[in-house]
């Protein structure tokens, strides 16, 4: 079976072939690998001769994997995804909240140059107070929210404007 | 003066709520829960024999109202309150409610939680007690020049000790604080503090602090009871923090010796005694590069990292915390205490540790919790369950205990690769960084750890390769839209709630 | 000397082979199973690194075939071999058979194994280390007349002690034999015993042995490495035995005081000194009423019960061995050895105490551990899988550890509520009954405990209406033959393996 | 909704009402049972004011349910047991092997008086020796195995023939 999931936006096509009660899947590049078992949400499978554990689950579009201590996501190719419209792509312009919070203080103007992780803001939630950092190098161009607001979650907060030439 | 405890409400949700029920089961306790609207199917509503619906997901509309609290107690005959960690904990006006109503409060009488609560009151009781506390002198008024009275000031120095701070009486953000480390640089450096006091305050007003750089935090737990016994349980050192939150404790820690333990260990027994302390309370201290120690603050209550005191003492602090509130002595004398191994827990958060610690929520897509030999998990959450924005976002704590720290740790590292957590984002990697560290292995660890080792951190890419070949074997078979069911056995639908895992029968007998 | 160990090969199954594996992989060491084709999908298979299939399910064919064990270790590149309990544990041959492999065997030396395992060998090695015995002296032959010389009876009686069995050297089946409490019988018994041995089994020959009445099993835990050290790590009482199989076994022993632990524990030592003992083993006593101890056999392997040592020693038993045998020293001196608290296991059996402890087969349709501080479950099965007649039927065991015995015991009972099994008849309910008893909880345990007092157990009925009301409403969710599906949240299907619960998502940063 | 199970063979009739989230059952004697909840093979319910908390198992016709370290069984009224026709009746005349094992020693002879309980063999199986008592009273009137045979699940080892007049 033929399957290609994203991998950030890297496509990654993979091919799945059961054999006998295990299965063999061979990505793009690499060795083959060998799963083991696969039930109840854990995958076995042989990682450098080892057996690892991995968990997974399904949101949406988006895959997720445990293993080993590491998270780690993929998208399935052109997966749907009911809420796509409301999706915002990872380090994009416009910066939301992640959760419904309180906004304790605005750390930037607008005209101010940051860096990938200068704090723009302090938001406080689940009892505690929470910096959020650039997720890009930019100028702000637009601060949608002021001291003492309450914003509820994916509400817009910030726009940034990546330097020109550059991919957002 | 023994009263006896049949029935206990517990005015607390999450893993600690379960954590007190636990013991409450075991000595054939009715427990009685307490929830918000977000909570009525929560674990330790689960856990408890009777549910009180206390209001709107809000704290302040549920878990912190007190008299509803109380009102639920009466209503289900509980004869205690147990206030956990948090919410109501140290609360004084709430447990001198509870009294008024005829309910025991399992925590320390009132006015010992009204005077540890302020934080001057404390001091200056600490002082008297002999405790010692970070020293600190206010200076005399400046003349109108912004001078201070040479001899006043050398003598102030005198007490507070090299480095300290020069910080404003009425100041806040750092203005008006200086840091001297040298004798000659004092009278400059008070001098410049009163004249940027007097612009940003108002006032020159200047004191003296002693400045601890990097200390350690290490804290005691003491346990008293109503016969006027204390006695100590030994040290948690809770250095690793971020943002002054602790997400990792041990015991022992690797900065005591037995004699300076005996010290610090004797300070908190003085400290216990100073206020008549009644039940489980923790004295928290910081301790110098230098080996001196000074009083911080003292929680009149069950601390989070209580299970590691646990796990090396073999005692459980809440059947005593029960036993004392009845009435009884304590159930140890300090020659009785002798802590063995070496424990460590790690506070799972959900959280991003890559971008500010951000919290995070959702639902519980996977979670599954470790265990085995000298593992211990403390949880109030289940696989399926909702993280929500109301509430503290500490989903669970994972203790492990050795015969040594290496032990430890290797048994932690082990566990938290072991515990799968999906759909919310984690710690558990950041944790696992952070056991990784040479200098944590060395036991170098203070109050500055993370900012000096972990300030860059990112999370591992890990074995991407691995992880999506897992992926892909799962998606075949459940492929998309689809909601086909593969069990354990990979091979029958699975028939919840009857666990029918297939036909299978045994022949009678005759 | 010493020679490191990266991978092992775990030469059993269940319970054992998971706790083994445990350790190594918090070590980092390579696991390798070995199943047999009833396993190949077991837990201990799922926990290794690496799986070798031996043969047939008969133990015959698979895991006793030591050849076929040491050509997978050598085949998959592993070190050491860890046997286990059971099977090839105290195999003297398969350890030789290690060593010439250039495979380093977990355990003693082979000798230590041949002389250990035959009865009269290792009583006369421990009569000439001085370790006490059950006192036993062989009569001279009777003469034509059946009489037996006066003088050699009585310096015989004298050695031996009242009350003694008089035995038919050559009998079996209680024929020829005589208990005698009072000296005054003892000519008229040997004379009747050496009649009828004469008669049944053509030989008079009669010997006498000290008669234990319900004597009490007090074991010790020994450990020994290759550089002539030897510590014991306390005792272990296991009185509790339906058939001569332990069911309960718990430390400290309530018989012993610290006098008589000290005299046990020393013999215990001088007896793994009078073998060179290497690794973990256990030193089995007969303790009399009179406070008297005797050695019953050694055991030359990690022992079933080793948790609760583990539980109040803080120490890793399996870690120690894997230390001893790779040449390293002992990781503890006896004064380092501070037992704390107090432990208990209970075995669970896939058994019907109701009908003679038949052993029980089928699949297990619920199987859900307890947990909790103070809470351990080994185990080597799973909700899924199948108890077959071919092995053991220990499906798990578990221990809980308290500050107290009275402690231990309410977190068993606790524990042993909270532990479903459906599918196989188990102990559970048993177990339980046995710790209510009233001369259970007041330490009065004998090797008779459970004739004296559950001879006449039968099931309790419970509270079999609530059982019907939940029956009933779970077949209302799934009327039979319907397979619908409900899960956690009650409202939306379970989508294993991918654990989706539902469209939920995060909102992505920026 | 109206069920019918059997307690060995007594019909237990219930009534299942859901009210909002819970249920309430009606047995034929007795106070109604509140159940709080059921899902994953646990089933919440009050006992006596307090939460107890039944694990449940089907296999064929039998319901199993674990409840405060007790288990019980009940079977579905009218309920298909696919090896319906191979069943023995606990307490019935016929002992059969409960599994597989060798029969190490017969311990009773034809023509004798058994009471319940009474050892009639010794069975090894999975390592260890069972004795299999005698399920009710009566006189032994046949043996169909012998010392050394080894039978399979559920053969026929003896029959009993109770007194006269007792019900089986």
């Amino acid at each position: 079976m033929h399957l290609e999931f994203l991998d950030d936006d890297r496509p990654r096509p993979c091919t799945v072939e059961q054999t006998g009660t295990a299965w063999t899947v061979t990505l793009a590049e690499g060795e083959p690998w060998t799963v083991l078992s696969c039930d109840d949400g854990a995958v076995d499978l042989l990682v450098d001769g080892r057996r690892g554990r991995a968990w997974v689950a399904r949101r949406d579009g988006e895959r997720l994997v445990f293993l080993d201590g590491h998270v780690h996501v993929f998208r399935l190719a052109g997966a749907a995804d009911d809420d796509a419209d409301e999706v915002i792509v990872a380090g994009g312009p416009l910066v939301t909240a992640d959760m419904p919070g309180k906004v304790v203080k605005v750390l930037v103007s607008v005209g101010d140059e940051v860096a990938i992780g200068t704090p723009l803001l302090i938001l406080e939630a689940m009892k505690m107070e929470a910096e959020i950092p650039a997720p890009l190098a930019g100028r702000i161009v637009a601060i949608m929210v002021e001291q003492g607001r309450t914003v509820g979650q994916g509400e817009l907060l910030l726009e940034i404007e990546p330097p020109a030439g550059e991919p957002t | 003066m023994s009263r006896p405890i049949t029935s206990v409400l517990v005015a607390n949700r999450g893993e600690i709520a379960c954590r007190v029920m636990r013991t409450c089961r075991e000595m054939g306790l009715r427990t009685v829960a307490v929830a918000s609207e977000a909570d009525v199917d929560a674990p330790h509503v689960r856990m408890a024999d009777q549910m009180v619906v206390l209001g709107p997901p809000s704290p302040l509309e549920s878990y912190l109202k007190g008299d509803a609290v109380i009102a639920a107690a009466l209503e289900t005959g509980a004869d205690a309150i147990h206030p956990g960690y948090g919410f109501l904990a140290e609360n004084a006006a709430f447990a001198r409610a509870c009294g008024e109503a005829g309910l025991i409060f399992i925590g320390p009488a009132p006015e010992t939680i009204t005077s540890m609560g302020e934080k001057t009151a404390a001091r200056r009781i600490m002082q008297q007690a002999g405790v010692p506390v970070v020293p600190g002198e206010y200076l005399p008024a400046p003349d109108p020049a912004g001078c201070v009275d040479a001899a006043a000031l050398a003598a102030a120095a005198e007490i507070v000790g090299y480095p300290m701070l020069v910080k404003a009486a009425y100041g806040g953000g750092g203005k008006g604080m200086r840091l001297v480390t040298d004798p000659t640089d004092l009278t400059p450096a008070v001098e410049a503090a009163v004249r940027e006091a007097t612009k940003a305050f108002g006032d020159g007003l200047v004191y003296l602090e002693r400045y601890l750089e990097r200390p350690r935090h290490v804290e005691f737990q003491i346990f008293g009871d109503a016969h006027g016994h204390a006695v100590h349980l030994g040290e948690r050192e809770c250095s690793i923090q971020r943002r002054h939150q602790k997400i990792i404790e041990e015991t022992p820690s690797p900065a005591l010796d037995p004699d300076l333990r005996a010290r610090m260990g004797e300070a908190a027994v003085a400290a216990a005694k100073a206020v008549a302390y009644m039940g489980a309370g923790t004295v928290e201290f910081l301790l110098a590069q230098d080996g001196s120690f000074f009083f911080l603050e003292m929680n009149t209550r069950l601390q989070v990292e209580h299970p590691v005191t646990e796990l090396v003492t073999g005692f459980d602090l809440v059947r005593a915390q029960l036993a004392v509130a009845a009435g009884e002595p304590l159930p140890w004398r300090q020659e009785d205490v002798a802590p063995r191994g070496h424990a460590l827990e790690c506070r799972i958060y959900a959280e991003d540790p890559a971008r500010g610690f951000l919290p995070s929520v959702g639902r519980l897509l996977v979670y599954r919790e470790p265990d085995g030999p000298g593992v211990r998990v403390d949880s109030g959450v289940a696989e399926g369950g909702e993280v929500t924005p109301h509430y503290d976002p500490m989903l669970a704590k994972i203790s492990t205990h050795g015969a040594t720290r290496e032990e430890a740790i290797s048994r932690m590292r082990d566990a938290l690769r072991r515990y799968p957590v999906l759909g919310v984002t984690t710690n558990i990697e950041y944790l696992d960084a952070v056991l990784a560290e040479p200098a944590f292995a060395a036991g170098n660890t203070n109050t500055g750890f993370l900012a000096d080792h972990l300030a860059s951190w990112t999370p591992d890419r890990g074995d991407r390769d691995a992880a999506l070949a897992a992926c892909a074997v799962a998606e075949t078979l459940t492929p998309c839209g689809h909601s086909g069911v593969v069990t354990q056995g990979g091979d029958e639908p699975s028939l919840s709630p009857w666990n029918a895992l297939g036909r299978f029968r045994l022949n009678g007998l005759g």
